[in-house]
């Protein structure tokens, strides 16, 4: 390899695919998206150079199905492949298998995924390099019954409040916080069983639950020529359902001494098994300032795009520019204002963040200076319950935090999507609590503002009003204009994306 | 100009009347633009831009940042709610049935495990009641809205 | 006032008025938007708290009627005008008359303003501060014949090729070229004539034309509290009929020292004037790195996002707060990346850039990381030939000048708008010329690429290609569902915005 | 299936075959998917999907980072193309007419300027000939494509 990429598959959909495949199109490195039969329509598929569809009707046989990505990279001469995160990204035997067949893994070594990807695995080599973990427990048996007395017995060692975390888990899921001893078996059998559908692997392991703690991330980059270097960090303590919606960089309380010790344990962490290319060292940052390592992702991030916006580095190119082996392009770290992204789901957060589908009739991103909209999605596309149900992530910068979440509220008011329910509400009014505004949020924070869950401050008025519009729209018949093509044929029909004007110019 | 709609807060019947270009209900006012989009003034006299769209029969409105989900319930028609069924809230598959027919539960019991979107739901009773029918088995994949079990108060 | 703006009229129209009432928005400002008639459906009324519609048919009796806005502002007990560029931006009188109402104007004072404002004016004031001028004569004379003959006898000691320039100009307007004597009588009509619809003003001043040139501006900012600062420079040298199209920041060829040097005299500049506010100082630079002072621009500028982007300062923002009397909140001057940023128009450039006009029956902006649209038009509207053709500011950030200007090509290849003419491949291509990517434009840098006008560089096969696919569309009848709309109702009454889909979700 | 489009190039008749799902004119290829957008396949094998919208009579279409603006003609209506004529490339207001009825012009002469969109535009003889006839004074406001002086070879 002459230290360039030339062509790129992209193992991956949504909004991350379209954030590799634009970053490849600025790179002027070619790419290759793959496709299941239901995103044919998807706006990343439209965003390659070229686009081959997958065969098969389950997330198992498309996106997972090892064989067959690598036999369309191999008929269509990728010399890398982009994971993403989620699906393959970090699968050590996928990582393996793409360098067997010669292609370059965006990404570290097999070895490195191994290490950090089992979780049970990482604590302990975080343990033996000295960077501090989390009291718990891991349980290495895999078998449902022998794992669920383990599980009992330790978590007698352990105590109450505890958190089940699967080995290798990621997104939430295969997690389950117990309060209680009473809870402790069918939380393990529900963390399993996700688990299991989710990776795979159904082992789990037992951590204290710290109450009160932030969740505080730093990012980091190796290269193949000695460099590994950390970003600073982000915080994103405001979670829901394990999954963050609220994320920043940097982290309201953090202090230059802190950063430091904090990256240089992540640093300690990615030399010591030599990673290569961008990841992640994630920590609980206790209010006395001690720390414990979490977990390490191996791989590009969610939320990467708030680094980014402070740090000024593009991570995406640079994990490009790795992978192609030359050295990356950031120089000395340079932290300039705040940033903060918040995911943009369909999901009725009044009702415990169920997920919800649909389509989206109206879909109008906020515009003007320090936004920036990372989606997959465009008007008319549907929200199908096959994929995550996220959106969109909004991303704001501004120089300072205040500022930022100024800038995130004007952006969530001017965002309108119709035809799915949204948490766009939910998310504003997070950026009004003062928890929130004085950057006091920990990861307990949502569940301690909203105990008996979320609902939307509504005055009467505002929702008599609305009940006004649609009256009136519904007796202008403001509707009839398309209505009246709602014949059978179309509405079972491809829907045409053409618009006639009815208005001519001479 | 009567209108029934499904809401959050169950079904509102409203009439709005007119007079002149503007529309009024309940102490707010509107009025339709020359390009079609509705002008709101609140009972405060402020004034706000609201979007609307409809799909199906539900029309999605979006005003001072708040994104509204209106059913209308055709003049005749009788309203979608069930009556004691719990519904599938979207398309998934069945997972776990933690009841059997004629089991005693109370509010919050969690009934059946749902997987949906990668996630599991679970499907809670709403009220006290006695289980009197399961219509699906684990494995199951429903449509969303399908009547997964039956309560009886 | 307590250090605090409450409400702000905003008196102009499109992309900056959009800009402005974001500000505000985030600043905690209630907003005043006034529009002419002919925009009370334009974004920027929908993005104002309040929006008051202007009586009279002209922009003479609209967006510069002076007594019918300072009417308004009083009517709805505004404590603040901000003008943003063109229309009463420079307008001393106004600006005054602002003041004398008890009213904060959000810019310099109203001798600031005419100091710097009346381009003959201020070019005596820099050279007796010392700052360098351009050769050139300054014309007194008012009363046409007189002008003529006057600049026929001055035209002789400045030389050819030279510059005819407005007094009160800006924008390119009443501005002219000349090369020969020849035409010198004729351009001048022209400038005079176009500078007394423009400004009602015809005063024009000669000044030599030095070729080979940089177009290259210093952004200051200056509060009440002893701060005058400069924020680097932008690169404007790109220029179509004397109108920037593409501007960078910063300039690629700029050293420290020679930013230092212009820098200081731009503050020089201002401070000789008691400046208050964001303004620009405009410099040419010669290529063995002399400058010289061209005029200053008293009010934010198009091309201020550049500069925004690399220093991360909010410009508008910083006007408001030093509007209130608050000191400018941003610190050192810290330049980081680059940022370019182009002027989408509807306009014709293979037809010597031709003003167009239609409806935006599409209007797709490019997303993704450094992307940022300043627009004040979206999907549906009409471009009318009422005002300023520019349809949006397409702005990019990234590491370096080279991935701006490969983020920019892609941002364009992204950008779709249907209904109406633009420059888009126009500014494709320019992004693409050697001279361009290689950071050595001058302001004749157009004119030398394309002498005899651009036209695009299309393959027959992709012409071909266009025009099967409008058959295509045609033959399956695409624009049926919507042409069966089109009865004489609907296509002389009012659109609606309303959609309805077809499907139905169960 | 026979179209008549008007282009930069001028007029173009323009045959498109079908085979199968897919059109073809002049080696190049299209289909129409699913959701209606038509997906191209260049002579050099390359795909590309194109983005259309009708306005009046004229179809706007974008390729590969191109736009097109492609007027077809009705079948049996005349092409609006003038004989001769100068029109108006956009509504605006004479300010100044240059020339005479009867006087004699070489291509590339001032005829008349026009200001629209805030800026001065030069209406310029694109042959030389004489001029017939002057259809506006300075001052007068015009539509766009209106004719406003006549030339004669």
């Amino acid at each position: 390899m002459a230290n360039k990429l030339t062509k790129v598959l992209v193992a991956n959909r949504g909004e991350i695919a379209c954030r590799i495949l634009r970053a490849c199109s600025e790179a002027g490195i070619s790419s290759l998206a793959i496709f299941a039969d239901n995103d044919a329509n998807s706006l990343f598929v439209e965003l390659a150079d070229e686009a081959v569809m997958l065969q098969g009707d389950s997330i198992a046989s498309t996106y997972l199905d090892q064989t067959q990505i690598l036999k369309i990279a191999a008929d269509h001469a990728v010399d890398a492949i982009h994971p993403g995160f989620g699906f393959l990204s970090e699968r050590a035997d996928f990582a393996q298998a793409v360098g067997d067949a010669g292609i370059q893994w965006v990404g570290p070594s097999p070895a490195a995924i191994t290490q950090m990807g089992d979780k049970m695995t990482a604590r302990i080599t975080m343990r033996n390099a000295g960077v501090p973990v989390i009291p718990g427990e891991e349980i290495e048996e895999v078998e449902e019954e022998a794992a669920l007395i383990a599980i009992e017995e330790a978590s007698h060692r352990v105590g109450y409040p505890l958190l089940l975390k699967a080995s290798s888990g990621g997104g939430g899921k295969g997690m389950r916080a117990v309060h209680d001893a009473s809870e402790l078996i069918s939380a393990a059998q529900g963390a399993r069983r996700e688990a299991i559908a989710a990776f795979g692997d159904g082992r789990v392991y037992l951590e204290r639950l710290l109450t009160g703690s932030k969740h505080v991330e730093i990012q980091i980059l190796a290269d193949r020529h000695g460099r590994t270097i950390h970003l600073g960090e982000r915080e994103c303590s405001v979670q829901r359902r394990h999954q963050k919606v609220f994320e920043e960089a940097p982290c309201a309380t953090m202090r230059p001494q802190l950063r430091e010790a904090m990256g240089s344990a992540a640093v300690a962490a990615a030399k010591a098994v030599d990673y290569e290319g961008a990841g992640t060292v994630e920590f609980l940052l206790a209010p006395n300032g001690e720390f414990f390592f979490l977990e390490m992702n191996t791989r590009i991030q969610v939320e990467h795009p708030v680094t980014e916006l402070i740090t000024g580095v593009d991570l995406v190119r640079e994990q490009l520019r790795i992978a192609a082996g030359q050295p990356m392009s950031c120089g000395d770290l340079m932290i300039r204002g705040h940033s903060i992204e918040v995911r943009l789901y369909a999901e009725d957060a009044a009702n415990n963040f169920l997920p919800a589908i649909g389509k989206l009739a109206v879909f109008s991103p906020p515009e003007g200076p320090g936004v920036r909209l990372d989606t997959g999605v465009r008007e008319g596309d549907e929200v199908t319950p096959n994929y995550d149900p996220m959106l969109a992530k909004l991303i704001v910068w501004a120089p300072s935090r205040n500022e930022a979440l100024q800038r995130m509220r004007r952006a969530l008011d001017e965002f309108v999507i119709l035809g799915t329910t949204t948490n766009i509400r939910f998310l504003h009014e997070l950026c009004d609590q003062e928890e929130v505004i004085n950057g006091a949020t920990d990861t307990t924070t949502i569940d301690r503002l909203w105990p008996n869950g979320w609902s939307p401050n509504v005055s009467q008025s505002i929702k008599n009003a609305a009940l006004l519009v649609a009256s009136c729209a519904e007796a202008n018949g403001l509707q009839r204009r398309s209505s009246s093509n709602s014949n059978q044929d179309i509405s079972d029909g491809p829907v045409s994306p053409f618009q006639t004007l009815s208005r001519r110019f001479p | 100009m009567q209108n029934q709609f499904k809401t959050e807060d169950g079904l509102v019947e409203v009439a709005i009347s007119k007079q002149g270009d503007s529309w009024t209900y309940e102490g707010q006012s509107c009025q339709i633009l020359n390009d079609g989009r509705i002008q709101v003034t609140t009972a405060d006299g402020s004034m706000h831009l609201a979007r609307a769209a409809k799909v199906g029969d539900t029309w999605w409105v979006h005003l001072c940042g708040q994104t509204f989900k209106l059913e209308r319930i055709e003049p005749g028609a009788s309203a979608s709610e069930e009556q004691g069924g719990l519904t599938a809230p979207m398309p998934g598959k069945v997972l776990e049935v933690m009841v059997e027919v004629g089991q005693e539960v109370t509010a919050g019991t969690t009934l059946m495990i749902l997987e949906a979107m990668k996630m599991e739901h679970k499907i809670v009773a709403s009220t006290d009641g006695v289980v009197t029918a399961i219509n699906f088995n684990a494995g199951d994949q429903v449509e969303q809205g399908v009547t997964l079990l039956d309560l009886e108060q």
